[in-house]
């Protein structure tokens, strides 16, 4: 009981120590140290909580015994990293993204499919991981490449819409410029529409990350190799290591969170004129 | 596509040579008619434009506010299709002078890509046209002396300020050295010292290179101030109210706007205006 | 071909050329035309499929039947493309190409019927029926998407008010959606068990987990849209910040709230059916899912694919009439 | 009343159907018991639900139980009313397996979450590996069904006789294409679906009574289904709420699992709870339990509940 | 708060009375100085700013882009805070002169909420400051006659075309009725023949009640005509260059502007401004 309490304490310190912060100059570490602090006080307190109630420890447990878990399996950890995460999330990706564009620029070129594609694509993007995945298990096998279909389906829609709609958003005078030119369709899609898509196009490709990865873990609960993220969890907690589960979990978040931001300094080289970006 | 289609440079007469003979049409409209379809009901935008322009001159066009300038000049442009009468460019129909790129047009708005640097933009329709890559440097580093943005060529457009934008919108509809220059209120956000400024360099540009200039403006002293033939048109439908064709020398000192004969023409448009206001 | 599609869209520009035929032109368009041609294009791309797809097991079927078959043992067909087999085996693929128990892809026309059997066929009060399943799984939808829009609202509101909330709580949050749902979803179930809450409202926490943060990233974008100029005005009649943020931000952020909505409604329903797996999967879609698939019923597994695909268009389709009537009456033509 | 939560190990069909006979024909009633019977899936882990305060009670195989007791989670068999194990690999004849030899370089379908204990400490006793090398078998993480085989996406799959047998069975395949090894007759066997509930609640003379009176109820629903194996099979129709099982599959099953609980009165045959500590041990470089555990069963509450 | 807070027009004269006196000073200034710290240095916009505006005044302000009108404006409205010297509203810091709502300001675009109708759009700083609901309606009917858009009250913004839209603008500033109008740029979207129409408007409505006007213009002519007082100001840093009083009297119809007198002071502040320029 002792324990909750000086968790509830730390969390009062830890939140008047961030808004001290935040109040005042905004420098780059700053801007570090105060998420940073919000999450460690986080994981403080599911540690002194843990401990303080005693709960099971095939519930939840502490973060020191994922730590623990953590190092222990660092080779274990890698080898599913790369199953699930270089091998299936990142092809899916790579395959479905481009997958996406080349249909969107069919789309943009031709209205008819575009009109028609649009919402059959939006039903289709409906349809839930949970049935499709074993469907696709059962279609390309136990291995990476099951897990990749599931995530090109998953990241397919997102930025096709998302591609689509950046396509269209020029202005009608940036149009009507090229036309003044008599610039030719492809002149026009190089110099003018793609550069002004981009904004659009990353902001689908932001989205599909965190889905690919999802997306293969999730795939990998419906038949795999002993080998993957999702196998380890799946597989975890039948064996009540729920240390390892959280083991997982971390390097699912870290992974995911890094795959985003890499995505996210992409983008800000490449759409740095977009006002969103000039700070 | 031919050869002259892709290397347009090669036949760009680019100097005032053949001035002294009878001047060309270069735009000629005759009984032009535009109406656009709108959700509730057309909208007639253009009525009966009778309208000739010979080489060599600079045309203002001036009304209030929806009275179909834009939209004239579009016609010109190749960018909107007239429902009725005649338009030609060259001797050619407006989508195939368009095609030759026989134009410049210059928007209200600047209009600049955001995604490139100043000199970028001006570079645009060089690259599109095909010119080679000594050509492309030369135009561009020319025609950014021209509107005094020497030194902005690696900026991008939003660390200039409005005019600076406005001017570099100007460089790139200059760069590829058209005859005929289409230009919808190109200074139409800027202060009226900037303004006088370039409409100093733009007569002083009209006067060296013999082009024909299409100019719409709002403001009747800019009118008065450039031009040799002065548009006036009403609104609903878009007609032609009265064609003013101005005695004021070629030469323009910018001090000729507190002149008597200046102060007459400015006050003919005032009224033509008007007139043409009451009439709704 | 250069700008045919340009002009169309760009205002301003083309309607004047073709005058009433670019009018019907467009209502064509943008009518149903364009998507029945698709349907059916992708319909009839499906049967095809299901021949080269279904072959393994259609030569089967007809070996067992004694017809002779190339190759002739399943074994020696085992590594051969289905596309390869059918070629061999052109007569014994097509006649089951479209029949079979246990397709590995059935034929839409299989799909629909299993779709209209177990919803127009049966009493809704049927177990079998998918409009029961199809309930159990909307109401935890319809619930979690209550929480999470809260959620979500109320933790913007926070960001845009609170430097501390922005900078604490907005990397957390895109961390937490790249924790995979499935795996922790059996822990709050148990957790919650273990409370003392069980039924829907476990169900409904996991569709909160998921539809949350779509909804706090368009309602912070929403209610920071409000331009310099917008704010200053206010400034200069002396508001306060609840006078703004009701007459200014809330309006401001509706039609990002709306997007937002449409995601969060879809992240919701996929939320309800992935917590039906770890709640015994007794009841819901995503039971029926699973269902179809620990006995390989894969015409089951595809109906009740295609019923939660539908039950989502219909909810989003829903989210965008309200927003429309919303929106019309605000004056912000959607 | 006293309220009992039962958790079972996997979905509702007639694998459980002494529990839900129990219950419908009024058995737990009889006891004064008002007992929930929580159905299983893939996702869910009956160890944790107990340990969670989820269950009071629940049903899985012991390799499952005792690797979850070494773990240090205290559980306790208290009732045993499968005899013999259901588990077995169906191999395609026509890959020419005949023994366990021959499953060296071949593809094998696996249930893991718990369920790959048996399985391991029988491939680490035949001294097999199971790393996917040239001669060790490749193991795949078998999905819910039975497609694998079918697919021939894997040589041999795990299958239980009364069920994924019969799945086989009914998508057209006859018994002489496939070749199968039973656990069972490999000497591999482990005790399945016991009865098991957390040490520390036994402590408890009110828990251990409910127990007592659970078991005595339950057993008598189990002798009933195997007498009444149709009627049993539309009970457990009755209570499946997805709607997703067919009455003919249910009968097979009912049918089938009634040989396993054939020879069981509920109380745990010490002999073969300690084969099955045997072979958990036996396992090799990689044993699923390392050491004999201790006070892992109890006979006191199916003493109590049959005499 | 106190109730005058929360109901300020209970004392809000309202009326012309009190002109006769020695008028007091609205608006003061004293060295004011405005530094803003950008990424790449500071900017300075405003320096050693001296300026006195008197009750019933009508002042324009006048300067190339960027030479810190808008600024200005905003310093008094309390919206910029300066960086040195002092400033004072109605002998208030401007902050508690923005609290005590002693001001309206029109901004240089329209900026209606496009969720609210033409009338919801005045009736804003009314719900704001609290004015009872017979009142609000009583204010907004009036206010809407005054710019002459009765009838477009239940309109939403963008089925009005731009002028209507500007002139909703002026009426939401005026409908409470602050002593104060500041105003950047009203009529800088608009068409000459509209500008000059509400350039009327304005000045019947300044002579009628007697506010005091700050008024941020480009035009040279609207300057003039419509001006007791005319500040020129030159840029980096921003300062005023020049204050021109206008002699003009306080009658002015629109061909007023045609008058030698008018053209001088026109002259005047266009010389101002390129000595400003050229100072750079
Ligand atoms: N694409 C269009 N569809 C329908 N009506 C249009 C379209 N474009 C212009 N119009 C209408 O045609 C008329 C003339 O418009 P235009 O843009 O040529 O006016 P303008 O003289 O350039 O006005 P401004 O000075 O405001 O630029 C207006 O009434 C306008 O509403
Ligand atoms: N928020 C700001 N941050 C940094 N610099 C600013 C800011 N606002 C204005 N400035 C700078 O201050 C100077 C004065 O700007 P201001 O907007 O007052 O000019 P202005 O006279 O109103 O010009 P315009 O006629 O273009 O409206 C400019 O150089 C401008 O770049
Ligand atoms: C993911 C998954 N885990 C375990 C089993 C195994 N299992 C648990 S109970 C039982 C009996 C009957 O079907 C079986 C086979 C499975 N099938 N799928
Ligand atoms: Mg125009
Ligand atoms: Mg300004």
């Amino acid at each position: 009981m002792i324990l909750v309490l000086f968790a509830l304490t730390l969390w009062a310190a830890a939140f008047a120590l961030n808004i001290r912060l935040a109040a005042g100059p905004h420098t780059r570490a700053v801007h570090l140290a105060v998420p940073l602090i919000f999450g460690l006080t986080i994981l403080a307190m599911w540690e002194l909580i843990v401990r303080g109630l005693d709960v099971p420890m095939v519930i939840l447990p502490a973060p020191s015994l994922i730590a623990g878990a953590f190092t222990d399996n660092l080779p274990v950890l890698w080898a599913d990293l790369n199953q699930t995460f270089v091998k299936g999330a990142l092809t899916g990706y790579a395959i479905g993204a481009t997958a996406a564009f080349a249909v969107a620029l069919l789309a943009d070129r031709y209205t008819f499919l575009k009109r028609g594609l649009l919402p059959v694509g939006n039903f289709m993007a409906a349809l839930p991981i949970v049935g499709t995945a074993p469907i696709l298990v059962m279609w390309f096998g136990f291995d990476w490449q099951s897990k990749a279909a599931v995530v090109v389906v998953m990241v397919f829609f997102p930025i096709l819409v998302n591609t689509v709609a950046g396509l269209t958003d020029t202005q009608a005078m940036q149009r009507d410029l090229m036309r003044t030119y008599g610039a030719s369709y492809g002149q026009t899609l190089l110099k003018l529409r793609l550069p002004a898509a981009m904004p659009f196009i990353f902001n689908g490709l932001k989205i599909s990350t965190t889905l690919a990865l999802i997306g293969a873990i999730v795939a990998e609960f419906f038949g795999s190799p002993t080998l993957g993220m999702g196998f380890r969890i799946s597989t975890s907690v039948g064996q009540l290591a729920l240390d390892m589960v959280w083991a997982e979990i971390v390097v699912a978040a870290l992974a995911g969170s890094a795959f985003y931001g890499i995505v996210a300094f992409i983008e800000k080289r490449v759409t740095f004129w977009h006002p969103s970006h000039r700070g | 596509m031919t050869d002259t289609d892709l290397h347009p440079w090669k036949n760009t007469p680019g100097g005032p040579e053949g001035r002294g003979a009878a001047p060309p049409s270069v735009v000629r409209a005759d009984g032009l008619n535009l109406t656009f379809q709108t959700n509730d009901g057309p909208v007639h935008a253009l009525k009966e434009v009778d309208l000739s322009v010979a080489k060599g001159e600079f045309v203002s066009f001036i009304g209030p506010s929806g009275c179909g300038k834009t939209t004239f000049l579009r016609c010109v442009a190749g960018l909107e299709t007239p429902t009725g009468g005649t338009l030609t460019v060259n001797d050619m129909s407006p989508d195939e002078a368009r095609r030759a790129r026989a134009y410049g047009y210059v928007f209200q708005a600047a209009g600049l890509y955001p995604w490139r640097t100043i000199g970028g933009n001006i570079r645009l329709p060089l690259e599109i046209m095909g010119f080679p890559a000594a050509e492309k440097k030369r135009r561009v580093a020319e025609t950014l002396k021209l509107v005094d943005l020497d030194g902005f060529e690696k900026k991008f457009p939003w660390q200039l300020s409005g005019g600076m934008q406005q001017r570099a919108s100007i460089a790139r509809a200059l760069s590829f050295d058209a005859d005929l220059l289409l230009m919808d209120e190109p200074f139409g956000a800027l202060d009226e010292i900037v303004r006088d400024r370039l409409n100093e360099e733009l007569l002083a540009l009209w006067d060296r290179t013999g082009k024909t200039m299409l100019f719409v403006t709002h403001s009747i002293p800019e009118a008065v101030y450039l031009s040799t033939k002065i548009v006036v048109m009403s609104p609903r439908p878009g007609r032609i109210s009265d064609v003013i064709d101005s005695p004021l020398p070629r030469e323009r000192p910018l001090d000729i706007r507190d002149s008597r004969e200046f102060i007459e023409i400015a006050h003919r448009v005032r009224e033509g205006l008007r007139a043409g206001m009451d009439a709704v | 071909m250069t700008g045919t599609t340009a002009p169309l869209s760009a205002p301003g520009a083309g309607v004047g050329r073709s005058g009433r035929v670019a009018l019907w032109l467009r209502s064509v368009r943008t009518g149903f035309l364009p998507i029945l041609t698709v349907i059916a294009g992708l319909i009839l791309i499906w049967y095809f499929a299901c021949i080269p797809m279904n072959a393994q097991q259609s030569v089967l079927l007809a070996e067992r039947a004694g017809q002779t078959v190339t190759p002739e043992t399943a074994a020696d067909r085992r590594g051969m493309s289905g596309a390869a087999i059918a070629l061999r085996n052109p007569a014994a693929a097509m006649a089951s190409a479209f029949v079979q128990d246990r397709p590995r892809l059935p034929a839409p026309h299989q799909v629909a019927a299993e779709l209209w059997g177990s919803t127009v066929g049966l009493a809704v009060t049927s177990k079998r029926s998918l409009v029961y399943h199809a309930w159990v799984t909307l109401s935890a939808t319809l619930l979690g998407f209550a929480f999470g829009t809260a959620l979500g609202i109320l933790l913007a509101i926070g960001i845009v008010h609170s430097r501390v909330m922005d900078m604490s709580v907005m990397p957390w949050a895109i961390v937490s959606q790249t924790v995979p749902i499935i795996a922790i979803a059996p822990m709050i179930i148990v957790v919650l068990y273990s409370i003392g809450l069980q039924g829907i409202v476990p169900k409904a926490i996991i569709s909160t987990y998921l539809s949350f943060f779509p909804v706090v990233v368009g309602m912070v974008k929403g209610l920071r849209s409000p331009d310099a100029m917008q704010l200053d005005l206010l400034r200069t009649y002396g508001s306060n910040q609840n006078q703004t943020f009701w007459k200014l931000r809330l309006p401001a952020s509706l039609p990002y709230l709306f997007a937002s909505l449409k995601i969060g409604i879809c992240a919701s329903l996929i939320g309800a059916i992935v917590g039906e797996l770890p709640t015994g999967a007794v009841a819901g879609l995503g039971a029926r899912l699973l269902a179809g698939s620990y006995y390989g019923q894969t015409v089951q597994i595809w109906s009740a694919l295609f019923a939660a695909a539908i039950l989502a268009a219909v909810l989003v389709g829903l989210i965008g009439a309200i927003e429309k009537v919303l929106l019309r009456r605000m004056g912000l033509n959607a | 009343q006293d309220e009992v939560n039962l958790q079972l190990k996997w979905v509702t069909q007639a694998q459980f159907a002494g529990y839900y006979v129990a219950q419908d024909q009024g058995f737990y009633e009889e006891e004064n018991l008002d007992v929930t019977i929580l159905p299983g899936g893939p996702d869910i882990a009956p160890p944790q639900v107990l340990a969670g305060g989820g269950a009071d009670v629940m049903v899985d195989w012991m390799p499952s139980a005792l690797s979850a007791r070494e773990k240090g989670l205290p559980i306790v068999n208290i009732a045993q009313p499968f005899k013999s194990s259901g588990l077995m690999l169906t191999c395609w004849k026509d890959t020419g397996i005949t023994g366990p030899e021959d499953f060296r370089g071949r593809t094998i379908g696996v249930w893991f979450f718990g369920n790959e204990y048996p399985f391991l400490s029988w491939m680490s006793q035949e001294g097999i590996p199971t790393d996917a090398s040239d001669d060790g078998i490749t193991v795949l993480k078998q999905g819910f069904n039975v497609d694998p085989l079918l697919q021939r996406q894997a040589d041999c799959i795990s299958v239980m006789t009364y069920n994924e047998y019969g799945q086989v069975l009914d998508a057209g395949v006859t018994e002489d294409e496939l070749v199968t090894f039973k656990y069972e007759d490999q000497g591999v066997a482990t005790l399945e679906d016991g009865l098991y509930v957390l040490e520390e609640n036994l402590e408890d003379e009110a828990f251990r009574d409910k127990m007592v009176r659970f078991v005595r109820a339950s057993m008598k629903g189990w002798k009933w289904a195997e007498e009444n194996p149709e009627e049993a099979a539309m009970i457990v129709l009755d209570n499946d709420a997805t709607g997703a099982q067919s009455e003919e599959h249910q009968v097979y099953m009912m049918g089938e699992i009634a040989k396993l609980t054939e020879g069981a009165n509920g109380a745990l045959d010490v002999a073969d709870y300690e084969r099955t500590v045997e072979t958990l041990l036996a396992g090799g470089s990689d044993p699923v339990i390392s050491a004999q555990p201790e006070g892992a069963y109890t006979l006191e509450i199916t003493d109590e509940a049959l005499n």
